[in-house]
């Protein structure tokens, strides 16, 4: 069960550090396509072509990347969230306010998440409406719904867990 | 509070130390202050019981109920 | 169970029934019982209290070590 | 607190009916598709075009949307465990045997349906190397990674669950 848990602790690692570099490299081509070399729009990340958009108006431009590098940046902070609750997990004393907290916060970032990303996919689906070409595009903002789905249940666990630091609570004084 | 622990007399009367009463009893020392101290909400009866036998005593003379 | 619950007993002594016991300690029936039958693992100091109070009595004359 | 709860139970509820007409859809058509008239493939759900495949290869065409029928249902259960779960839940009294063997059972279909999901996104991209067209398969079976990243995450809930279980069971038993 302890082999378990460490793996996913491990695997929670890969994925922060994968968000992590895909958010730092969308961030650098963004800012190299508006400073140096705007051909880097035809490629911001594994194929994400916004040059159309760009072209037509840096503001639709600089706001659609915005938003990716956002989501991006939130799954990060997110996945770091679970990974510090993972570091002070104890499985035969799980109950803390801390965790508790973290928790909460986790589902806020995730219904953010959510939030952000379904309304990114239609600000991508209205820009292809105006006949522009989003390449990759939907790729970069999916799993809108998965998001807000998370954020309930991170919810609920939450509040479930905040009755299990009580109850911890009671069970460390009882001797 | 009106039940009060007298594990200290009780300890004193035996000539047991706390370090000795947390071996007998399979107590931590922080949990056998705890209970000293008066700051335990609960005892377990099993902890009651270890402890009646380690000091060879009865409930009444560790808990007291005081109005 | 070295640790026995002699609450029938005091109730005995005071005659009071387990329903006015229940309302005086504000516990319910359900818990009374199984602190009654010896099925409970451990006891709160202001269970205690509330008992004791009711029932005009000591910890010891309500919890009892058996060798 | 109480309110938030019952507002995602009811949400539950809106997803999965919405996931149960989603799969009972698109599973008509296809059994329309392969007995009654072929040309529903071009249209099995909201645009999805899988008539290329089906007119290449029968095999491939019933592999491919029996996969996407299998997430789809397997979702559905998915969230009717959820709302099992709240069915059960009581906020000052959460911890309960049957609600951990709940969690862990949403677990393991949540990773079926990450690794599933995977898959299909996986054979979709090798059929459209083969020179098939795929209309609107992608988002069919999108979120693979976001299904894995929860199926670990209501692991790790389940372990916790568990320990509350035994918690509360001591508490229960201290008057």
């Amino acid at each position: 069960m302890n082999k378990m848990l460490k793996a996913l602790y491990v695997l929670a690692w890969i994925l922060f550090i994968g968000l992590c570099i895909r958010t730092g490299v969308i961030l650098v081509t963004f800012l190299i396509s508006i400073g140096i070399n705007p051909e880097a729009s035809s490629n911001l990340y594994e194929g994400l072509d916004l040059s159309s958009v760009m072209d037509a108006n840096w503001v639709h431009y600089t706001l659609i990347t915005g938003l990716i590098i956002s989501i991006w940046a939130l799954k990060s902070w997110m996945l770091f969230g679970v990974i510090q609750i993972f570091q002070k997990l104890k499985i035969q004393d799980p109950f803390h306010f801390s965790i508790s907290k973290k928790i909460t916060q986790i589902s806020h970032v995730a219904l953010l998440v959510g939030v952000l990303s379904i309304l990114s996919f239609a600000y991508g689906r209205w820009l292809v409406d105006q006949g522009l070409m989003l390449n990759h595009f939907s790729e970069s903002v999916r799993g809108g719904m998965e998001f807000l789905f998370m954020a309930g249940i991170f919810y609920v666990f939450a509040v479930i867990f905040r009755r299990g630091v009580e109850i911890q609570q009671e069970h460390e004084l009882t001797i | 509070m009106p039940i009060q622990v007298n594990l200290d007399v009780m300890m004193a009367k035996r000539k047991i130390s706390l370090n000795e009463l947390s071996e007998k009893v399979e107590l931590t020392l922080s949990n056998l202050s705890i209970l000293k101290t008066g700051k335990a909400k609960a005892i377990r009866f099993s902890t009651l019981e270890a402890i009646c036998k380690a000091l060879d005593c009865q409930p009444g003379d560790i808990l007291e109920y005081i109005e």
